[in-house]
């Protein structure tokens, strides 16, 4: 057909030998190789991340499963001396460190959800952009990076400063670590108000709705599974600071359920600190249930009391989402 | 139905809740200027012994914490802020790659029922503790990864970074580092992960209709799109591993010196571990010698979150 | 409170002549030095034998931290793995009801120089050491297992040519001080550098806490470091010299030192009893690197609760009783008879009522 | 019953940018007016303005009145919350709220507000308002199923069902077939003919066909050139429009018409 | 040139759900046929499996035969990579890629086998296909802007360039105009009537105005009920399909076309 005659189109164009470009062999195979290569890459880079992982968690089971029982569980470390057992037959346990991690962590959580929430709100539905706002999401970007042990010097210093030195409480701890969550509530919630299609506030609105109830009812409640898993995350972030907590929380033997007075152990700290003792003595005349290995093997029992209680706040986030899960369209 | 004639624009209700709610949301945008404005003025108020207090006593103060090498607040923070950036960079370097490829294999080569369960085990791995980490770096993975080092000393020796003998423990930054990496690439992984699975079904078949392959769909359509998502998870890593402290504390076997030597103990420390290292038995004004070096810390962390910030904003434009 | 281990009153309770004071309860906190805790644990345990309304915390913050916030009048006592400054001294008055804080010695531990070397350590036997080797290996001067200076003092052992890693701690400890004082004091031509808590020079390796310099020895072959007598484990000791013999470290060792040493004159206050300990002592059987660990406390309190405590605590701990725990529970070195009688006085003169 | 609207000297802008100039419109109540014109020229824009949903673009303002019955709704004693209740919309990609049944996406505007209900008065004005958006007969078995599970015309009934529960005289409807296949685009233009008898309708197509089938009054908007603001070319009973424009830009668009 | 697809005895499925069957159908080379049928009767589905695009949705599948120039593209030996350069395809929502400028959207397929192309060869390149796609005189002054920057129209037919310029032998369209003003759309259809001439062209349309108009040959899909497979009810030339079809469904369909 004589090309040039009939099409418009084409008038003026360049004439294209389209042999120039057809695939070789050669390049065929390369582009093969090369799309085989990178599987190949993407493929091992999973299984070298695999090691490290696998080897984590598989030293944290092995090591834990020894010491962690019913009777770990329900003590703590009062009058546990060297490495004898306590009168119950058990060798101490950690439901201090437990209810002080839950609550150390439940404060950071209401102190910090809330204003992490409002925050966004502020962001994504009210200031549109401005200056102030792009200020404060930038100021929230760098907030995410403040290094843990910041957020404890921080808590530290303004604890001793306006209550005066020494102090030293559970609060002071949760006060540290909501500084750790607070970015990540806020850059998660802003991210799923983001995702809420403006077409849901629009009709809404055009319902004549009001503004509040709008945010609340309609963009929150439709965001509310990314925004419970984006909370998880953030807990899941603080509930095994160890650092901050050190400086902040302190450590006792005993349970306090008394979040506003006296130090408080979390299991991270708890970990730490059996760790830190190595090993307990057992005098020449002990009987052979003395066992001098008792720190570390608590150590690690608490580690996967620590990576369980991790593993089912995840359980609960996801199921939550996925009970309430809203389908937006595409 | 009847239509019932109400009168025109009758005023609506609700007003007060909606005017308190939006006082309430923008008092929480600027809570997050008072508190960054706080944690800045209470540290600086706690270090301000070091500039306003008895010289001296400073530089006895740290004289006494670096066993007399130097008496000057910054001859001490300044390779401990090069420890800190050195460690942190090279856990980045060694977990970003990875991380990338784990994410795309889970956004774009395993099969969904797979990927699912590895998106969960990744998500799980980023809530691990610092201290398993440490216990586990310490207890397990120093001994096991010395022949590896030492291989690596003995034939790549002649980069200056890898300059033997290879210590024995390896207690050294090389090891710190692939232990870092290994806790901040669950972080890269599972927010590039969440923005390749995003790229837009119509970029991808943009691509494969082409006739492109796999890899190069990935190149073409899913790489542009997560740019500035990734981007922003290395920042995150970054501001993570510049932090960390009781995983470098546990493991690390400190210096004070400007040394690249990765394979060598008693090269380098960071500042975060240090702080850890020191606090317990810092008198008054150790401590505050200590927030100082905070101080610095944060300002470091902020300013490279700054600077990564703005790349994102300018590729993203 | 919830999940307490009710204290086993049988063990301790048998021979309460000591302490036959009212019972003391409340709650009571100390803070400090981490080296004391797996004493203060024992303790806490026996106290409670005889007040068991007394509920008592100690936190093992460390002793820097301790002393500081004893000093904000947070704690009734702190543990202290060195004796108070001049300074904290005027500044507890602030805190005290009257008179200014004393320290007492209530913990004596031997440190033990532990080492790991294929063929030595793992068959169970001591190298023997001088004062002046043993500052020379950990100054990076001496650098395999086979130099002259550690063979010629060990002429039944085959030492292999293994590079010695020296290993100290990388966190500021009372620990580290009482090591290397034991070198300014027994070899001071070896040792130039400033008494310190922390590690002086850059040699070897640092690792944190006694646990992480136990485990770094254990890591590796060749490997030397100091830890409390507690934690060896079956890490190899080096015998130090003493005299003309080389002494296996014990805890009888290390009282024997305390009682061969003197009091400070230079710790100013009244009722403070701080050991200048005698590291070049010659006594028979004597292991010279020890740490001594204090409590301390205020000679009044404002709070008479709290006067009450330090007074039955601190009479408790430096007890037989109390020592005997702290033996059983941290092997450590019983306070030596020389000392008991002033440290009685100490705690005599805290006013309660 | 629908009110009419009338708007004087309409100006809008985004931010500094004069989207549409000078529009002057008197919608007639109970009838259905239609918008058409090329795209960009601020049909939907014109459409915003008339329950005031423009002004929530950041920047966006009107100058000139939009008279409600006489009531200029940009008046400074108008709460616009109470104007977008006398006005309703529907959007051109169905919108129910997803996490609502049926049921709950049609009480929406009136639970939303507050407003409390009994269950008997809800279920009647639920029955009403699916009844009138001709869906009744299609979910009455499955009110409390979710309202994104329908079909895309479904979806789009839903939403008009939506709209008319709150009792509104105006409803805005700005394409709302452009995303519907065309039976489902059939139910909506039937639904269309028949609520006008209720309410006042002004409806954007890009579909001269349907401005044709159902509209009693059509708007021809027009732009100069991509950039120039928008305006009112030519305003007539649907039948002038389209057999006998007497404007020679509408003529022009409607003849170059197909589809 | 163009060549002919015959597709015999497809069964196409998504995971076990079987979405079309037993598709026989002859695509004439250097034609243009149009897939019509009611929303969810597969047409879009069977399109992408002329150039296995189908498979890529996890668990879906395709059996029976799909014969290029007598090739089948389902044979084992058959790379789906070189299947999808020599059948491109063009999208409903246009969707060049945005970090892309125009010019380097057009090269992004020539690119992927050509490493190091000339300048000048990409010139040439660029031109020609912008020009086939009636878009070289709307760009050819910012061929370095992005080509996100377009309007929709332009964009569509950016994509339209970009799909032509790796010279396929077919090009499958799926609803190329249906996010299109009608001005754009216009300018989109006599495009394709253009590129007939070189190739073969297989476009799913909603609108049968727009198949009449474009097509020579028209298939059109139905489905029985929704959830069951749908299915090719009827195959004829334009002509037939619209004036006289032999097929009650199709004429019941199209009678009650309307737009
Ligand atoms: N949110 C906005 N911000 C700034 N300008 C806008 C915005 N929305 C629309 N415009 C501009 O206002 C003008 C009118 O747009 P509008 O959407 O009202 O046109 P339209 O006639 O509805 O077009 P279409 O038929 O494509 O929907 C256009 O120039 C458009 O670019
Ligand atoms: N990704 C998918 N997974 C599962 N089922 C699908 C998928 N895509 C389409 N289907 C189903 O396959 C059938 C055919 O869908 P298809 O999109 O091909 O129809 P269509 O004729 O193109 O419709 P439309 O005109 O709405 O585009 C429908 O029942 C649909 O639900
Ligand atoms: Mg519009
Ligand atoms: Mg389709
Ligand atoms: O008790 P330490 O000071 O050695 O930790």
């Amino acid at each position: 057909m004589a090309e040039a005659t009939k099409k418009k189109n084409l008038d003026g164009a360049p004439v294209i030998d389209f042999d120039k470009f057809r695939p070789t062999r050669s390049s065929e195979n390369s582009r093969k190789r090369k799309d085989l290569f990178m599987t190949g890459l993407i493929g091992l880079a999973f299984v070298i991340a695999c090691i490290p992982l696998v080897s984590v968690l598989w030293t944290t089971i092995v090591n834990g499963l020894k010491r962690l029982n019913l009777n770990f569980l329900s003590y703590n470390m009062t009058g546990v001396v060297g490495g004898n057992p306590t009168p119950s037959g058990g060798y101490g346990g950690v439901v201090h460190a437990i209810i002080g991690t839950l609550e150390i962590t439940g404060g950071a959580m209401v102190i910090s959800i809330p204003i992490g929430i409002m925050c966004a709100v502020y962001l994504v539905e009210y200031a549109h952009g401005g200056k102030l706002a792009m200020t404060i999401s930038l100021l929230v970007d760098v907030m995410s990076g403040i290094p843990s042990i910041v957020a404890g010097l921080f808590a530290f210093s303004m604890f001793t400063i306006v209550f005066g030195p020494g102090t030293i409480n559970g609060i002071e701890g949760s006060v540290a670590l909501s500084l750790l969550m607070l970015p990540t509530v806020v850059k998660s919630c802003e991210e799923m108000l983001k995702i809420v299609p403006n077409d849901l506030r629009e009709a809404s609105l055009a319902l004549g709705v009001t503004k509040q109830r709008t945010i609340t009812k309609i963009v929150l409640r439709t965001a509310l599974p990314g925004i419970v898993s984006g909370c998880i995350l953030a807990i899941a972030r603080v509930i095994g600071e160890t650092a901050p907590l050190l400086m902040t929380a302190g450590y006792i033997s005993s349970t306090n359920v008394n979040l506003f007075s006296g130090q408080m152990t979390t299991l991270p700290v708890f970990v730490y600190q059996e760790y830190s003792k190595l090993n307990a003595n057992c005098p020449v005349h002990a009987t052979s249930a003395c066992v001098p290995t008792i720190p570390m093997e608590r150590a690690w029992a608490a580690a996967l009391v620590l990576i369980i209680i991790v593993l089912v706040l995840n359980l609960i986030g996801r199921l939550v989402a996925k009970v309430f899960a809203v389908k937006t369209e595409r | 139905m009847s239509s019932q004639d109400t009168p025109v624009m009758q005023p609506a209700g609700g007003k007060t809740a909606d005017k308190v709610f939006k006082g309430i949301a923008y008092a929480c945008g600027i809570l997050i200027l008072v508190v960054l404005a706080a944690v800045f003025l209470f540290l600086f108020f706690r270090a301000w012994p070091l500039i306003g207090g008895d010289q001296s006593a400073n530089s006895a103060t740290i004289s006494s914490f670096t066993g007399g090498k130097t008496n000057s607040f910054w001859g001490y923070v300044l390779p401990l802020l090069f420890g800190t950036v050195l460690v942190s960079i090279l856990a980045l370097l060694i977990a970003f790659f990875i991380s990338i490829g784990i994410a795309l294999f889970i956004s774009h080569y395993a099969p969904k029922k797979i990927a699912t369960g590895l998106s969960y085990v990744v998500d799980l791995l980023a809530a691990i503790p610092s201290v398993i980490y440490g216990l586990w770096g310490g207890l397990i993975l120093v001994p096991a990864i010395y022949p590896f080092w030492n291989w690596v000393a003995t034939y790549l020796g002649w980069i200056p970074l890898f300059a033997g003998p290879a210590a024995n423990p390896q207690r050294t930054v090389a090891t710190v580092a692939v232990v870092l990496a290994v806790m901040v690439l669950p972080i890269i992984t599972s927010m590039s992960r969440d923005i390749f699975l995003q790229t837009p079904t119509l970029q991808q078949e943009a691509a494969y209709g082409l006739g492109a392959t796999k890899w190069e769909m990935i190149k073409l359509a899913v790489i542009p799109f997560g740019k500035s998502g990734i981007v922003s998870a290395s920042m995150l890593a970054l501001g993570r591993a510049l932090g960390e402290t009781m995983a470098v504390l546990m493991i690390l076997s400190p210096g004070l010196t400007y040394s690249i030597k990765l394979l060598q103990a008693s090269q380098n420390q960071t500042i975060a571990a240090n702080i850890a290292a020191q606090y317990p038995e810092a008198n008054d004004l150790g401590v505050s010698t200590l927030i100082g070096t905070g101080l610095i810390l944060f300002l470091i962390t902020f300013v490279v979150n700054y600077a990564a910030r703005k790349i994102t904003e300018k590729a993203s434009v | 409170a919830c999940g307490d281990n009710t204290a086993s009153t049988s063990s301790n309770g048998s021979s309460s002549s000591a302490t036959k004071s009212e019972p003391v309860s409340g709650d009571f906190q100390g803070a400090g030095a981490s080296s004391q805790q797996a004493a203060v644990e024992a303790w806490i345990a026996g106290f409670q034998g005889n007040n068991p309304d007394a509920k008592i915390a100690y936190n093992p913050s460390g002793s820097g931290a301790g002393v500081s916030t004893f000093l904000t009048g947070a704690t009734a006592w702190a543990g202290s793995d060195k004796a108070l400054s001049d300074d904290e001294v005027s500044q507890s008055k602030a805190v005290c009801a009257s008179g200014a804080a004393f320290d007492v010695p209530v913990y004596i531990s031997p440190i033990a120089v532990v080492f790991n070397l294929k063929g030595v350590s793992d068959a169970g036997k001591h190298i023997n050491m001088d004062a002046s080797t043993i500052a020379k290996i950990f100054d990076g001067k001496i650098t395999t297992w086979n130099d002259d200076a550690i063979q010629s003092q060990n002429k039944d052992l085959k030492l292999p040519a293994t590079p010695i890693t020296v290993v100290h701690r990388s966190d500021k400890s009372g620990t580290t001080q009482n090591f290397v004082s034991y070198f300014k004091d027994a070899a001071p031509n070896d040792w130039s550098y400033d008494l310190s808590e922390n590690w002086p020079n850059s040699v070897g390796q640092g690792a944190k806490g006694t646990s992480g310099v136990i485990s770094t020895v254990q890591q590796a072959d060749g490997t030397i470091g100091y830890a409390d007598f507690s934690q060896v484990g079956k890490l190899g000791t080096v015998a130090v010299k003493v005299g003309d013999s080389y002494n296996e470290i014990s805890a009888e060792g290390g009282s024997k030192v305390i009682e061969d040493s003197k009091l400070d004159d230079t710790a100013t206050g009244e009722n403070r009893v701080v050991v200048k300990i005698n590291h070049e002592t010659e006594a028979k059987g004597a292991y010279p690197i020890v740490l001594v660990s204090y409590m301390i406390a205020c000679p009044a309190y404002k709070d008479a609760k709290n006067a009450e405590f330090a007074k039955s605590w601190l009479t408790y701990v430096t007890s037989d009783d109390g020592q005997k725990a702290a033996q059983d529970a941290a092997s450590s070195a019983p306070l030596p008879s020389s000392l008991t009688s002033k440290i009685t006085k100490s705690i005599e003169a805290i006013k309660t009522k | 019953m629908g009110q009419r609207i009338d708007v004087n000297h309409e100006n809008i802008y985004y931010g500094d940018f004069l989207a549409v100039e000078d529009v002057n419109i008197n919608i007639e109540p109970n009838k259905v007016t239609a918008f058409i014109g090329p795209s960009g020229c601020g049909k939907s824009t014109v459409l915003r303005t008339l329950d005031r949903m423009h002004e929530l673009i950041p920047g966006a303002h009107v100058e000139g009145e939009v008279l409600l019955e006489g009531k200029n709704l940009y008046d400074k004693d108008v709460d616009p919350v109470s104007v977008r209740r006398d006005v309703g919309m529907v959007f051109q990609r169905p919108n129910p709220f997803p996490t609502m049944s049926i049921r709950e996406n049609v009480l929406a505007g009136v639970r939303l507000n507050n407003k409390h209900l009994s269950k008997s008065d809800a279920d009647d004005l639920v029955e009403w308002a699916l009844r009138g958006a001709n869906l009744w007969n299609e979910v009455k078995d499955r009110l409390d199923n979710p309202g994104i599970g329908l079909s895309g015309g479904q979806q789009q009934r839903l939403c008009i069902a939506r709209a008319v529960a709150v009792h509104p005289q105006v409803v805005l409807m700005d394409e709302p077939c452009s995303a519907l296949d065309p039976i489902s685009t059939l139910a909506v233009e039937d639904l269309i003919n028949e609520l006008k008898d209720d309410y006042t309708i002004v409806i954007v197509t890009h579909n001269m066909q349907q401005a044709a089938r159902i509209a009693d009054f059509t708007a021809f908007f027009n732009l100069k050139a991509v950039g120039e603001p928008g305006h009112l070319e030519y305003f007539a009973d649907t039948t002038t429009m389209f057999n006998n424009p007497q404007n020679e830009e509408a003529e022009r668009y409607i003849s170059g018409r197909f589809g």
